[in-house]
C-alpha cells in the first residue's frame, strides 16, 4: 500500500536538510521555494532512505485571482512505496520561469513541454523546450484562465 | 538489302568504345567513370563475339576454336563484374572518408 | 468418336493446333514466311499474355477469398455471384482514377516504372513448358534466360522508387536492390543443381526428363529455390520492399490508379512465373501420376502452377515479416551455403558411375536429414507456457516480498 | 546496410499504416539505421482538459471515454474515483465489485487489441491473428453493449456508483467468456508467443533498462516488462483489489517480447480477478444513496485538490483535480500513461532499424487519443 | 548475315546502343545515365542474340543488366546528395579529341580492309551453349579457374573495403 507521506513529515525531512526550502505546508502538498526546487528534488531522489526515484506527474494550475501559476509534482519512491506532492509557485503570470527537472527525472521532458505549451511556463535548463501539442505559430496558452479561444 | 558484315559490328564496337573512353576520361564523378569503363568492356565484347561468329571455323588439336571469342567475352565479363564490385567498394570507401567522389579532388597521393 | 478424338488431340496439344491454324492460314492467303512467323510469334505471345491476364484475375481473387478464409472472414462476396466481379469493379475504379505525378518527380522514369515492372515478369513466360512439346520458345538456355529476364525487375523497383521523390519510395528502392541482388545468388545456385542433374538448361528437356520429380531428388535445392523465389517475387513474409507497416507501400507508394494496377499485376505475374518455374524445375511440369494420361498437359501444368501459388498464399497467411538485416543474413548465411552444399552433393552424385540420379538423391536426402537434425539440436528449447508464466510470476512475487520487507523496516 | 550515407529525415506519420492513429515520428536515418528520432504529437489534441473546466463533474465522464478510446471503462473509473475521493463519497459494494469486473474486462480487451496490432505491425497482415483476437474482444464489447448500450465509449461509471445494474444475460455472457478464454490463451501462446518469427523480431529488440524505465516514469506493462513489479492494484490497492487473488507479471529483459508477454499473461490474471469478482459480487444497490448523478448541475465537491491513480491497461492512469467549490472542476489534469510511456521511445529506438521502430512503438502500445487528449 | 530479320534487328539494336551510349556520357542526371547504361547493356545482349550467341545473351543480361547496372544505380543512390550532377571534368576537350581520333584511326583501319568483310556466319556443329562449355572447360580451363579466383578475390576485397570500421 502506497503510504502518502504526510506533507508535514515531508516538510520536516526537507527542512532538516534545507532550512529555507519549504515555503508552506498544507494537507495535500509541500510548497517549496522555486530556487530550492532542483536541489531538494535531487536530495529526495539520491538520499537512499528516501529514494524518490519516480516522478509520477507534473502539471500546473493557473490561479489567476492571486496572480501566480502553481506547479504540482507528484513524486513517488518505488522502493519504499511512498508518495509526496511538491508544489512551486511562479513569480507572477507574465513569462514565468521555473527550473527544469529533466536532469533528475527524465519523464519531466514531455510533461514540461506540455506545461510550456498550455500554460506558458518556461523551464530553465530544459533541453528541447518546444510546444508539444500545438503548432509553433500558436499564440497564447490555452489552459490559462484568461485564454479566449477566438481572441488569439 | 545490304548485308551486315563483320565490319558493321566492328564499327559499332569502335563507336561504343570511343564513347566509353570519352566518358571515362572526361567525367568528374567516379561512378560516371565506371560507367564509361563498362561501356568500353561491352564494346570489346561485341567485337570479340562478332569475330568469333564471322571468323572461319577451324579446329586446333581436335577442339573447335570456333567460339574462342565468346569464351573470351565471358572472361571479360567476369573481370568486368569483379572490377565493378571492387570499383564501387572503393568509391564507397572514399565517399565515406572524403564525402566526395570527384577524382580531381582525390589528390591525396600528390604533393 | 473419331470426331471427338480428332478434336481432342488438338485440345491436347495447343501448339499443334496453333501450327495447323498457321498452315491453313498460309495455304489460304499465301503470305510470305516471315509474315507467318510474325503471326506465329505474336499469336504465341498473345496466348501467354492471355493466360497471364486470366491467371492474374483468378489468383488475385482467389488470394483475397482464401485470405478471407484464413482470417475467419468472408473476403469479397458482394459484387457479382460470390464476389467474382469484385476485381472488375476494382479495375474499373482504378482506371477511372487520375494519374497523379508527384511534384519533383523524375517524370520519364516515373512513367516508365510500372511498364518496366511488367515486362520482365512477362518475358519469363516464354520458356514455360505447357506440355511435352508445348513451349512458346524452345531455348537451349531456357533456365538461364528465365533467371536473366526476371532479374530485371529490380530495375522497375528502383526506377519507381527513385523517381517518385518520396522517402518511403526511396527506402523501398534501396531495399529492393539489396534484396533482389542478394537472393538472386541462392536462386541461381539452386537452379544449377537442377541443371547439373538434367544435363541441360532447356526447360522442355528438364521437364521431360523428370520421370521422378526433382523435388524428390533435390530437396535442399527445392527448399532454397522456394524461399529465394518468395523473396524474388516479393511476397510476404519477405516483402520488405513494400512492407506496408514500415514504409507504407515501398517503391510504389506514389503510384495510383492504373499505374498501381500495373505494379500489382506485375507482382502477381512475377509470383506466378516463379511458381510455374518451380513447377517446371522440381515438379515435372505437366506430370501428375496417371492424370497426365487423361487430362491435357497444359491444364495440368496450369493447375500445378496454381497449386504452388496457393502455397505462397498459405505462407502469407501464416508468417509475419522479417527485418531487412535478418532477411539479408538468411539469404547470405543460410540459403547460399545450403545451395552450395546442394551443388557439391549433386556434382558428387553425378560422379558416381551408374545410377547418378539415385546417388544424388541419396546424398541429398542424407544431407538434408543431417541439416534438419543439426538445426533441431541447435534450436533453443521452445518456451513452455506454464514455465514461462510461472517464471514471470515468481520473479514478481519475489521482488514484491523484498519490497514489503524494505518498507516494513523503514 | 552498413554503408554510411547521407543521413536523411523521414516522417513516419501523421498518416501512416502503423502509427496507431495520427502520430508522427521524425526519423533521422543512416541507411536503415535510426540515428535520431523525434516524436511529434498533437494532431489529435482536443483540449479535453480545457473543455472539462467548462463542464460539470458528471458531464466530464464522457470526455474521459474519448481519451483512451480502447479503454473507456478504465478512464471513467479513474475519474469517478478521483471525484469520489474529492467529495468523500463511498460507493456501495456491489458497484465497486462491478467496477472491478468492467475494469478487468476492459483491460483484457485493450491487451488483446494491443497484441493484435502488435502482430500486425510485425507484418502479419495476412494472418488470422487480428481477427482471432478481435473475436474475443467482440465478446467483451457485446457484454458492454448489453450493460450500458455502448461498445466503445461506454459512459457507464457514475460518481458514487455505476449507471445501472447489469442485466440478467450479463452473467451467462461473462461466464461463457471466462470458459472460452483459457483454451484460447493456450492457442494464442502457441501461435503468437512461441512463433519463431515473432521471437526473432522481438527478442532483444528495443530494450528498456530498469533504471531508464523508472526515470522516464513508465508505467504499466512498460515498467513491468523491464522487471519492476509495480502494479497499482497490488502496491496501492483500490476497490477490492487487496481482497482478490492475482499475480503481478513482470518481464526479465525489458525488450519488446517481454512487454508483449506481460500483456499476454495479464489477460489470464484479469480472468482470475473477474472469476473471483463474480463469486463475491454481493446484492444491493449500485448507486450511492446521495448520488449526485441526476442532479449533476448542483453537485459541488468541497474545495480542495486530489490526485487519484488507477492501474489502467496502458499504465498508471492518474487524475489530478482541483475543485474551487463550484460545479465545474477548476483544474482537470490527466496523467496519461500513453504520453509518458513515450518518453524513453527515442532511447529505445536509436541504433535499431526502421522496421524495429514500428515494432517498438507497437510494444509501447499508445493510443493517440490519450497521448494528445 | 543477309536475311531480313537479323539485318533489321542489327540496325535497330545498333542505333539504340549508340544513342543510349551517347546518353550515358551526355546526360546531366547521373541516374538517367545509369538507366541509359542499362539500355546499352540490353541492346548489346540483343546483338549477341543476332550473332546467335544465346548463352552470352543470357549471361550479359544477368551479369551486366541484372548485377552491374544495379550496383551502379545503387552507388548513384547512395552518393547522390553530394554529386547530384554528372559534369565533365577539366580535361573534357583532350578526352574528346582523344576519343575522336581513336575512332578515326579505327575507322581508317577498318576501311582499309584489315578484316575480310565476311557476311556469312560460321555454321555451328552443335548448340552454341554446348560449344561454349567445351571451349571453357577444355582449352580454356586454366583461364576459367583464374577468372573464378579473380571473382572470389574481388568479392572478398569489395567486402573488406566497403565494410564499416567498427569501434
Amino acid at each position: 500500500m502506497t503510504v502518502r507521506l504526510d506533507p508535514a513529515d515531508a516538510a520536516a525531512l526537507i527542512r532538516a536538510r534545507f532550512p529555507e526550502a519549504v515555503e508552506a505546508v498544507d494537507g495535500f502538498a509541500v510548497r517549496l521555494a522555486t530556487s530550492a526546487l532542483v536541489e531538494v528534488c535531487q536530495y529526495l531522489r539520491d538520499e537512499p532512505s528516501l529514494a524518490f526515484d519516480y516522478l509520477v506527474m507534473e502539471t500546473a494550475v493557473d490561479y489567476i485571482e492571486d496572480d501566480y501559476l502553481e506547479l504540482v509534482y507528484v513524486v513517488r519512491s518505488l522502493q519504499h512505496n511512498r508518495e509526496v506532492v511538491l508544489k512551486v509557485r511562479t513569480d507572477g503570470r507574465d513569462d514565468p520561469v521555473v527550473p527544469s527537472l529533466v536532469d533528475i527525472w527524465q519523464t519531466a521532458e514531455f510533461q514540461e513541454r506540455e506545461i510550456y505549451d498550455l500554460f506558458g511556463v518556461r523551464f530553465a535548463g530544459h533541453p528541447d523546450l518546444r510546444r508539444l501539442f500545438l503548432w509553433d505559430e500558436f499564440r497564447g496558452y490555452p489552459l490559462r484562465k484568461d485564454f479566449l479561444p477566438l481572441a488569439q | 538489302m545490304m548485308p551486315v558484315t563483320l565490319n558493321h559490328f566492328l564499327v559499332l564496337s569502335a563507336m561504343l568504345f570511343c564513347i566509353g573512353l570519352y566518358g571515362a576520361l572526361a567525367k568528374r564523378n567516379a561512378v560516371a567513370i565506371l560507367m564509361g569503363i563498362e561501356l568500353m568492356f561491352n564494346a570489346v565484347n561485341v567485337a570479340l563475339v562478332a569475330f568469333s561468329r564471322f571468323g572461319p571455323a577451324s579446329t586446333v588439336a581436335g577442339q573447335s576454336v570456333l567460339l574462342t571469342g565468346q569464351a573470351f567475352a565471358i572472361f571479360i565479363l567476369t573481370v568486368a563484374a569483379a572490377e565493378a564490385a571492387l570499383g564501387l567498394a572503393i568509391i564507397f570507401a572514399i565517399y565515406r572518408r572524403r564525402e566526395t567522389i570527384d577524382p580531381d579532388r582525390l589528390n591525396l597521393l600528390k604533393w | 468418336m473419331d470426331f471427338v478424338a480428332f478434336y481432342y488431340q488438338y485440345i491436347w496439344n495447343l501448339s499443334s493446333m496453333w501450327g495447323s491454324v498457321l498452315a491453313w492460314l498460309q495455304s489460304q492467303t499465301g503470305l510470305p514466311g516471315w509474315a507467318i512467323y510474325l503471326v506465329f510469334g505474336f499469336g504465341g505471345a498473345l496466348g501467354a499474355f492471355l493466360w497471364v491476364a486470366i491467371s492474374n484475375i483468378i489468383l488475385v481473387f482467389g488470394e483475397r477469398r482464401l485470405l478471407g478464409r484464413f482470417q475467419i472472414r468472408f473476403g469479397p462476396n458482394r459484387v457479382g455471384p460470390n464476389g467474382t466481379l469484385q476485381l472488375i469493379a476494382d479495375a474499373l475504379k482504378s482506371v477511372g482514377k487520375e494519374l497523379v505525378i508527384p511534384a519533383g518527380a523524375d517524370k520519364p522514369i516515373y512513367v516508365l516504372g510500372p511498364i518496366v515492372a511488367f515486362i520482365p515478369a512477362m518475358m519469363g513466360f516464354a520458356v514455360f513448358t505447357f506440355g511435352p512439346t508445348m513451349s512458346p520458345v524452345t531455348m537451349d538456355i531456357g533456365v538461364l534466360y528465365f533467371q536473366a529476364v526476371t532479374s530485371l525487375t529490380a530495375f522497375a523497383a528502383f526506377m519507381a522508387g527513385w523517381s517518385s521523390n518520396n522517402k518511403f519510395a526511396l527506402f523501398g528502392a534501396m531495399r529492393a536492390v539489396a534484396q533482389f541482388v542478394s537472393y538472386e545468388i541462392p536462386l541461381v545456385l539452386a537452379v544449377i543443381s537442377v541443371v547439373l542433374v538434367a544435363g541441360t538448361m532447356n526447360t522442355l528437356t528438364i521437364a521431360n526428363q523428370q520421370t521422378i520429380v526433382y523435388a524428390l531428388v533435390l530437396p535442399i535445392a527445392l527448399f532454397v529455390f522456394t524461399i529465394a523465389s518468395i523473396a524474388e517475387a516479393n511476397r510476404t513474409p519477405m516483402d520488405i520492399v513494400e512492407a506496408e507497416s514500415e514504409i507504407v507501400a515501398g517503391y510504389h507508394t506514389e503510384y495510383g490508379g492504373m499505374a498501381f494496377i500495373m505494379f500489382y499485376a506485375a507482382e502477381y505475374t512475377h509470383a506466378l512465373a516463379f511458381g510455374a518455374m518451380l513447377n517446371v524445375l522440381f515438379l515435372g511440369g505437366w506430370k501428375l501420376f496417371w492424370l497426365d494420361q487423361v487430362l491435357p498437359p497444359w491444364l495440368l501444368f496450369i493447375l500445378k502452377s496454381y497449386f504452388v501459388f496457393f502455397i505462397l498464399i498459405w505462407m502469407r497467411a501464416t508468417f509475419p515479416r522479417l527485418r531487412i538485416d535478418q532477411l539479408m543474413s538468411l539469404g547470405w548465411k543460410v540459403l547460399v551455403p545450403l545451395a552450395l552444399v546442394s551443388l557439391v552433393l549433386t556434382s558428387a552424385g553425378m560422379l558416381v558411375p551408374g545410377l547418378p540420379l539415385l546417388a544424388v538423391a541419396i546424398f541429398q536426402w542424407v544431407a538434408a536429414g543431417l541439416i534438419i537434425l543439426a538445426v533441431l539440436s541447435r534450436l533453443p528449447r521452445r518456451t513452455n507456457r506454464e514455465e514461462d508464466m510461472r517464471a514471470r510470476r515468481l520473479a514478481a512475487q519475489a521482488a514484491m516480498t523484498a519490497r514489503t520487507a524494505v518498507s516494513a523496516q523503514s | 546496410m552498413a554503408l554510411k550515407t547521407e543521413p536523411f529525415v523521414v516522417n513516419i506519420g501523421p498518416q501512416h499504416p502503423s502509427t496507431h492513429g495520427v502520430f508522427r515520428v521524425q526519423l533521422t536515418v543512416d541507411g536503415e539505421t535510426i540515428v535520431d528520432l523525434k516524436p511529434v504529437m498533437g494532431y489529435l489534441h482536443r483540449g479535453t482538459e480545457k473543455l472539462a473546466e467548462e463542464k460539470t463533474y458528471t458531464q466530464c465522464i464522457p470526455y474521459t471515454d474519448r481519451m483512451d478510446y480502447l479503454a473507456a471503462m478504465s478512464n471513467e473509473l479513474g475519474y469517478v474515483m478521483a471525484v469520489e475521493k474529492l467529495a468523500g463519497i463511498e460507493p456501495p459494494p456491489r458497484a465497486k465489485w462491478l467496477r472491478m469486473i468492467f475494469a478487468e474486462l476492459q483491460r483484457i480487451s485493450s491487451h488483446l487489441f494491443a497484441a493484435a496490432t502488435f502482430f500486425q505491425d510485425l507484418g502479419g497482415w495476412g494472418t488470422a491473428i487480428m481477427y482471432m483476437l478481435g473475436r474475443d474482444r467482440e465478446q467483451i464489447l457485446d457484454i458492454f453493449e448489453m450493460t450500458c448500450g455502448q461498445r466503445l465509449t461506454t459512459n457507464y461509471m457514475r460518481i458514487g456508483g455505476v449507471a445501472q445494474d447489469v442485466p440478467p444475460e450479463f452473467f451467462p455472457a461473462v461466464r461463457r467468456f471466462l470458459d472460452d478464454m483459457p483454451s484460447r490463451i493456450d492457442e494464442y501462446f502457441d501461435f503468437l508467443a512461441d512463433s519463431d518469427l515473432l521471437l526473432t523480431r522481438t527478442k532483444g529488440v528495443g530494450i528498456l533498462p530498469k533504471e531508464l524505465a523508472i526515470s522516464c516514469g513508465c508505467s504499466g506493462p512498460m515498467l513491468r516488462g523491464s522487471g519492476v513489479p509495480w502494479d497499482l492494484r497490488k502496491t496501492n490497492p483500490y476497490l477490492y483489489y487487496d481482497e482478490v487473488d492475482f499475480d503481478v507479471i513482470v518481464g526479465q529483459n525489458g525488450d519488446c517480447y517481454d512487454r508483449f508477454m506481460v500483456r499476454f499473461w495479464e489477460v489470464g490474471q484479469s480472468l482470475r480477478i473477474i472469476e473471483q469478482c463474480l463469486e463475491r459480487l454481493p446484492d444491493g444497490d449500485v448507486r450511492h444513496p446521495f448520488s449526485p448523478d441526476f442532479v449533476s448541475g448542483t453537485f459541488r465537491p468541497p474545495k480542495g485538490e486530489v490526485y487519484q491513480a488507477i492501474e489502467g491497461p496502458k499504465g498508471e492512469l492518474g487524475y489530478y483535480l482541483v475543485s474551487d467549490g463550484t460545479t465545474a472542476p477548476y483544474r482537470f489534469h490527466v496523467r496519461a500513461p500513453s504520453l509518458i510511456n513515450l518518453t524513453p521511445f527515442r532511447e529505445m529506438c536509436i541504433g535499431w532499424k526502421v522496421a524495429d521502430m514500428i515494432v517498438i512503438l507497437g510494444s509501447v502500445d499508445i493510443v493517440v487519443g490519450e497521448v494528445d487528449r | 548475315m543477309t536475311e531480313l530479320g537479323p539485318v533489321i534487328a542489327f540496325w535497330v539494336l545498333a542505333v539504340v546502343a549508340v544513342v543510349a551510349a551517347v546518353g550515358v556520357v551526355g546526360s546531366r542526371n547521373l541516374f538517367h545515365s545509369a538507366i541509359f547504361l542499362t539500355v546499352v547493356f540490353l541492346a548489346v545482349a540483343g546483338l549477341y542474340l543476332v550473332l546467335s550467341s544465346d548463352f552470352l545473351f543470357g549471361v550479359q543480361i544477368m551479369v551486366y543488366a541484372g548485377a552491374i547496372a544495379v550496383l551502379i544505380v545503387f552507388a548513384v543512390m547512395l552518393t547522390h546528395n553530394i554529386q547530384a550532377g554528372n559534369q565533365e571534368g577539366r580535361q573534357w576537350i583532350p578526352a574528346l579529341g582523344l576519343a575522336l581520333s581513336l575512332f578515326v584511326v579505327m575507322a581508317v583501319v577498318l576501311a582499309a580492309g584489315a578484316f575480310p568483310a565476311s557476311s556469312t556466319m560460321a555454321a555451328l556443329p552443335e548448340s552454341n551453349t554446348t560449344l561454349i562449355a567445351r571451349a571453357l572447360f577444355n582449352p580454356y580451363v586454366l583461364p576459367f579457374e583464374i577468372a573464378s579466383v579473380v571473382l572470389l578475390v574481388a568479392m572478398i576485397g569489395a567486402i573488406v573495403i566497403a565494410r564499416e570500421e567498427r569501434g
